[in-house]
């Protein structure tokens, strides 16, 4: 899709390569944070077998480009990558990661924090529970790009 | 004019399908789209103080004006991460 | 030394070994925090070459095991894992890595930005920067473990 | 009695050596075994207010008494990171 630095991809993610290819490019960067999400083995008191992600890939992949964008004008020295997964996902297994380099380590902190709080409020990603029993589709927020109060409250919960 | 909808996740469960062809008379927007989807499958009619909608893989208001061959997707709220 | 998710260690630093020691052991963690600290390029104007880092290694060791403990008695559901590398070190290579494994994000992100934050105040090790021109010994904080107030300090910026 | 002192970083570089063996008369502090340190190399008494100390790997005070066979450390400010 030609957004840098990120992917919305059915295979499994690598956040080694995805340190390389954000952490690699700039001798000046000494701070690099990341973050892994995994599926947990239970959920709101059920015991998960799998998950199953779907996504808007061509939506999905413009907002997380977007959310890119976003942590360059909020810290001009950082660039980060995201990568989620879609599909079936294992107990244990990373549904996203995220990598953020800057020359400082709360810069890499915020840039890292903010991704992760911005992909959960409008990257056009759904869960589909499956647990013991049954099967349920997760649903968070609405979706908003727009909404400053919402990205605000991102930048809050990375810069407080 | 002919659209694309694409629906999602609990959306897609409900309509059966995750992608349907629709006629409509223009001009219409996106939510002249959505009423017509409603009239046929009522269960949808819930979502819509919550989803969110796009046009062409972009992320767009009811209020948008809907063109010939355009994609209109509707989102029901989102759970990544 | 007998320490958990602890070394300190003059062979290159395994991010991927670290996350798997540290997440891997809990099926019930959604959520892994990452640092990793490179050797930059500049410092202070001066044009690094490399750096050389000194440790005084059992003390070293012992005191990330410190550190460790301090992050499980702040938050009960997470685990750290800290690995310092020591000798020379060359730019754009890790000389510490940390991993942080925990049910929720905030304690994820908290453990590892407290647990370098520690590093910096308590860990024995130096910096010998090689620089064109000449060579420095990089002071900064006077370690001291018991200091309740740098401990503070360190648990208000993971958390604020 | 004999103790081992270890001196590190710039320290180290100041006094020429990481490890040397002094012998002193007891009873003894850590501070007793600085103040014979600097009254032979006077150039590493700027770091008394600076440094931290350890006896035996593990992180002690000036005032600490110091045994027969100790390790007494002397440390600069810390940069590691």
């Amino acid at each position: 899709m030609g957004e840098p630095f990120v992917a919305v991809t059915s295979v499994p993610l690598d956040l080694q390569a995805l340190t390389r290819e954000v952490a690699g490019s700039c001798v000046g960067d000494g701070a690099v944070a990341s973050f892994i999400g995994l599926v947990r083995d239970h959920n709101q008191g059920r015991r998960v077998s799998y998950l199953d992600y779907e996504a808007y890939e061509p939506l999905a992949v413009r907002t997380l480009g977007r959310i890119v964008d976003e942590v360059r004008s909020n810290w001009p020295d950082t660039r980060v990558g995201v990568h989620h997964r879609t599909g079936r996902i294992e107990i244990g297994d990373a549904s996203v990661i995220i990598v953020a380099a800057s020359p400082h380590r709360a810069n890499a902190f915020a840039a890292c924090r903010y991704t992760i709080e911005r992909v959960k409020q409008i990257a056009p990603i759904w869960k589909h529970e499956h647990f013991e029993g049954g099967d349920v589709w997760l649903e968070g927020a609405t979706a908003d790009p727009d909404d400053e109060s919402a990205r605000q409250a991102a930048y809050r919960i990375a810069c407080a | 004019m002919r659209v694309t909808v694409r629906l999602f996740a609990r959306l897609r469960d409900l309509a059966g399908s995750g992608e349907l062809v629709r006629d409509i008379d223009g001009p219409a927007t996106v939510h002249t789209v959505w009423k017509g989807l409603v009239a046929e499958m009522p269960a949808l009619g819930d979502y819509e103080r919550t989803m969110s909608v796009a046009v062409n893989a972009d992320y767009s208001r009811m209020s948008a004006s809907v063109s010939d061959g355009d994609e209109v997707a509707f989102l029901p709220p989102v759970s990544g991460g």
